[in-house]
């Protein structure tokens, strides 16, 4: 089956699944260079599913994502070197150096975070819903979580409240078959995540996660319902994280074969090879991207080792509007 | 003459009328008129949009009023009780409390939330908490406890106006006390202690439901010849500290009231700060008047016992005056 | 169609029913003369649902409550006398005084309370039946909660839990419409409660709470079906709070008339006029259930009236196993 | 020697050995093998019966355990850590904490709840929490806070036997200590302070992750002729009133740490007991060496100077001695 995007657009989605994979190759090796440290969650192997949701969405749109958000954030407009300097603890990180990897915020991009206590964003995201629910403002709150987040009896309340107020919230769960080391049907008592919304009203679907193009198709058509009916909906885009949970995990849960063979199903080789082979882009395209990418990234740790260490004196700043004492 | 209840009632009223972003939500207030009757009529006058029944989700409402804070809109949530805000506790300390600071300043929470708290009507061991120290242990939010009528009022109307989030705890026995209600007057800050009423020889600190009983006791001392200054906190966070160490250092003594258990109440943060700042003033033992050890029984008499009454208060003032 | 129960299993269930609304109007009555304070959640028009279920459930299983549990408490054995006093505050109360009218318990008869948090009882009875299935005892948890109950995310985590450990509680829901002044269709999204739990594997049925037969049976079907499968399971028996929702309530979220509507299905009334007409029963037995009734409340009464109070030097008893001071 | 984390798997070795009735669940505690690595190789050893990977469900699997303690079972939960616990809190102070009382002393809830706490690893403001004197505050649980490798392990045993539900607070900075273990000798009441470096000048009283540091500053104070009694509180609830007082009526002077934010910490709770009952012993102001009120900072140099480190420590004690 040939695609039916543009020969821009492929490259736009293979080039944003690319910068991503690099970046995190780079955040994991500055990590054992003890320049990244805390939590560090990697995307890769699911990059298709931030890219794709991503390109879908309208910039007005708000995000609310997990702490394993380096992809959306990236695609989502904020640059690489902020991204990088927040992760180093730099003052001109995105988060000011408060944050780090699990908490990337961008007011400019609706961005609103990098959430790391896990169902945690999602009531967010339902306020921020009814808040544009009631400015009477178009505008659609997309909102990631994992498959664990599913068990949380918040991401129940928030998809009962959301149908109740019809609110235009877009549920998008990142299945990637594991919380942390507990397999899917070892935390769920039904695998079929997508089950569970229609019990509330909200109506569900599946996606294959690991097809950008798939992911983009099913996101923009969800968003589009959701802001036409101003009413939530669930897509479940099913994934899978070829690395360790974060860089504490010994991976004990599951077996290399596992992981090898769902490498098989890499969303950038897969889509690389599709759009190669269609003849719709040619490897110098690639290597043009790879350049690029690797550009973009030298110059974000550039600036990421640039940046300043913000003043101890400041200390408390960002508690308060005001400082209180 | 206003109740606390209908000084509330008439804040909610005004803030909803002049501000469009402003909104009120909460299990029960609107078709029931609120679990204390306190926005009865509200519903009727606003309508569904701005004046909502939310199912019972303590963590999913408070957290969608975060949300809704972020997105622009000025939620007031109601918390029932701070009994059932403990469903919503991750939502306060993880998301409002943080959201600036994670954010590195970019989003705000003007989020006010609203919970009744203590205890003396017999609700028993999971219906009567006062956890206000768990809430004023925490950066990013900050806490207030209207203990008059008046303050009822203007403290909600302050909360609102601040940029950061704010949790207004109101007494559950205050709701149907009368009082002076002036709505043209100009507040003091709401951050500020009040001296409600000077003396000498003693300093009492109280705050909210316990600050009635901190002036009868008052009252009591006076008669037997003891001068009690007794000093409402108003703001649980940030503290008073110039306030509360000013007395003490004219009287030289302390007794802090608290209705919460004794073991990590907030009269045990009031007695750390003078044992820090004011410990060259003190001329005796700083006294705790507050719960004991045990969770609230329901039977009247126990209740009574468990939490502080006037006649503690009285006999703790006069120890420490007479050294301890 | 005629009743196929002996006549002694219909006077049984009368009587227990009976018993339950004549006790609740004192409890009333007692209310208004300040004899009985805190919280007082009648049960009156629900006596179906207490009733049958406690009929079809065995003496070894076990119960966990509401704070809406006078009715539970009163059949499953706790003496009237007990719970009288309990309300009354009194030493020799079921709870020795310390819990009131929300907090009835019973070690002797597997009465786990009488809990006053909506939905907090859940995930007891989920602990409770997880010990049993680990024992190997052939019991089953019947938890009771409201419609109310069914918001809170521990609902659906206690629904998956439950499923996945695949644990012996039965879920029995006491969908009165209201949870307090916010009607169904005003609190959850779907109105029809039985349609959740199917979403995590966990079979849901729906009774007529108003018929005491009705329950009986499908709380024992249902009750049969836990024990055998040693799987969790969920009822829902549809029913009407004829009285405010504690003693505080206005009732301005409900009209007279809808009330006086709904008590043409008065659970007592229904199946008193059904057992007289089949001629099973007959009047002089109601009037001696009635008389018996009234006996066992008066005695009840007296017993609170001369309770002793617990001597306050006991205060801090029952915090500690042993005293810590 | 044994790091920290071992020691407390020796320990659920050895309960889940000798007891059928003691099980452990929590989320990842099977398969990952733990969070902080404590429980690898214990699914292996005991099956997924008793070593329970839970669903991400804080509130209903501490919960489940409180029923299942209840139920006669012996189990012991492990939340993550207590970041997470505040979305189980209800479940522990509205259930674990009052069942004995409101059955009227029919229900026991021999329960045991594991966490780790506190910050230092750069996991920023939702993940690095120190609440142990929320826990501390609340009659009808009890709250130990291991320091040492050989509590690590005394106390978890200790905890299991306890009728009581008890709460255990691992810092997570001490899972990879080492120290000495001795699983033969008879260990000493986990409700008792210990004087872990007894001195004369000033009593720095420490708990949990802070004893390290204190042991450390009171090395560094010795070379400047200050003379520090280090007492590691061991049990946060019930506290040892009689070794704190005891203390500080020899030294006189009190430095308390706490990674806990200062306004309304354990430290404060300790420094209300020596003003109350050790006054007339002080001779200074009671120092409190706190986290500063700041959601924790990511930036290392920014956590850092957030949360209590030697160097304020021992300049608080020089200030201490020295009169304030
Ligand atoms: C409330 C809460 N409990 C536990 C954790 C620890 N934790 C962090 S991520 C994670 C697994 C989440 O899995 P999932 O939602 O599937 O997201 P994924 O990491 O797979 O993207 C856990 C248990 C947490 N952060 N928050
Ligand atoms: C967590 C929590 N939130 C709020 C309340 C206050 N409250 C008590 S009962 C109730 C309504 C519960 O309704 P439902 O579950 O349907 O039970 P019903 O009273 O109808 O039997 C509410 C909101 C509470 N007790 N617990
Ligand atoms: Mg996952
Ligand atoms: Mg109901």
């Amino acid at each position: 089956m040939t695609l039916d995007i543009s020969r821009d657009h492929a490259l736009e989605l293979l080039r944003d699944m690319i910068r991503i994979r690099r970046f995190e190759e780079k955040s994991a090796e500055l990590y054992s260079k003890q320049k990244i440290r805390g939590f560090l969650h990697l995307y890769i192997g699911e990059e298709a599913v931030g890219v794709g949701a991503m390109h879908a969405l309208r910039e007005d749109d708000n995000i609310v994502a997990t702490y394993r958000e380096h992809g959306q954030a990236l695609v989502r407009g904020i640059p690489a070197g902020e991204i990088m300097a927040e992760m180093y603890g730099k003052a001109n990180g995105c988060s000011g150096g408060r944050g780090g990897s699990m908490h990337l915020f961008s007011a400019k991009r609706r961005f609103y975070g990098g959430h790391a206590i896990v169902g945690g964003g999602l009531p967010i995201a339902v306020g921020l819903a009814l808040a544009d629910k009631m400015k009477g403002e178009p505008r659609v709150t997309a909102c990631f979580f994992g498959d664990g987040a599913t068990d949380e009896g918040e991401f129940h309340e928030s998809l009962n409240l959301a149908a109740l107020w019809k609110l235009p919230v877009l549920f998008l769960c990142e299945n990637n078959e594991y919380a942390m080391g507990t397999a899917l049907h070892r935390h769920v008592s039904d695998r079929d995540i997508a089950n569970n919304p229609p019990a509330y009203g909200v109506p569900a679907d599946s996606v294959n996660g690991m097809d950008v193009i798939a992911v983009e198709r099913a996101v923009h058509n969800e968003a589009e319902l959701v802001r036409e009916t101003s009413k939530p909906r669930f897509l479940e885009l099913k994934t899978y994280r070829f690395r360790a949970h974060s860089m504490y995990d010994a991976e004990l849960y599951r077996s290399k074969e596992e992981v090898e063979e769902r490498k098989k199903q890499d969303p950038i080789d897969v889509f690389q090879a599709r759009v190669l082979n269609d003849g719709m882009v040619t490897q110098t395209d690639i290597d043009a991207i790879e350049a690029d990418a690797a550009k973009e990234i030298a110059a974000a740790v550039d600036f990421a080792e640039q940046g300043e260490w913000e003043p101890v004196e400041d200390i408390t700043r960002h508690t308060y509007a005001r400082d209180l004492s | 003459m206003t109740t606390y209840r209908d000084a509330i009632r008439t804040a909610l009223q005004t803030l909803l009328r002049e501000d469009p972003r402003v909104f009120f939500m909460g299990e029960d207030v609107g078709r029931y008129g609120g679990p204390y009757a306190v926005s009865k009529g509200l519903l009727e006058e606003f309508g569904e949009d701005r004046v909502r029944d939310t199912p019972l989700c303590e963590s999913t409402f408070v957290g969608a009023g975060i949300g809704a804070a972020i997105g622009g809109m000025r939620p007031i949530v109601e918390v029932m009780t701070v009994n059932f805000s403990l469903l919503a506790l991750d939502q306060v300390v993880n998301n409002a409390a943080v959201m600036r600071h994670m954010s590195g300043g970019q989003f705000e929470v003007p989020l006010v939330v609203r919970m009744a708290t203590g205890g003396g009507k017999q609700i028993a061991a999971q219906h009567s908490h006062s956890l206000e120290n768990w809430y004023a242990h925490v950066p990013g939010i900050k806490v207030l406890a209207p203990a008059t009528v008046q303050d009822a009022h203007d403290m909600l109307i302050a909360a609102l106006e601040d940029p950061d989030p704010v949790v207004i705890f109101e007494h559950q026995m205050l709701y149907g006390v009368d009082g002076p209600l002036d709505t043209d007057a100009t507040p003091p800050s709401p951050w500020k202690a009040a001296i409600r009423r000077p003396g000498t020889d003693v300093t009492v600190i109280a705050y909210g439901g316990s600050v009635p009983k901190a002036l009868t006791a008052a009252e009591e001392l006076e008669k037997e010849g003891v001068s009690a200054e007794v000093i409402d906190l108003r703001s649980l966070r940030p503290l008073d500290r110039d306030a509360i160490i000013g007395s003490v250092s004219r009287t030289h003594r302390a007794v802090l009231i608290d209705e919460a258990w004794k073991t990590g109440s907030l009269a045990s943060e009031i007695s750390a700060i003078l044992a820090e700042d004011a410990f060259y003033e003190l001329d005796a033992p700083i006294a705790r008047v507050c719960t004991l050890e045990v969770p609230i029984p329901y039977a009247k008499h126990l209740e009574e016992a468990a939490i502080p009454q006037v006649d503690r208060i009285v006999e703790a003032a006069k120890r420490t005056v007479s050294g301890g």
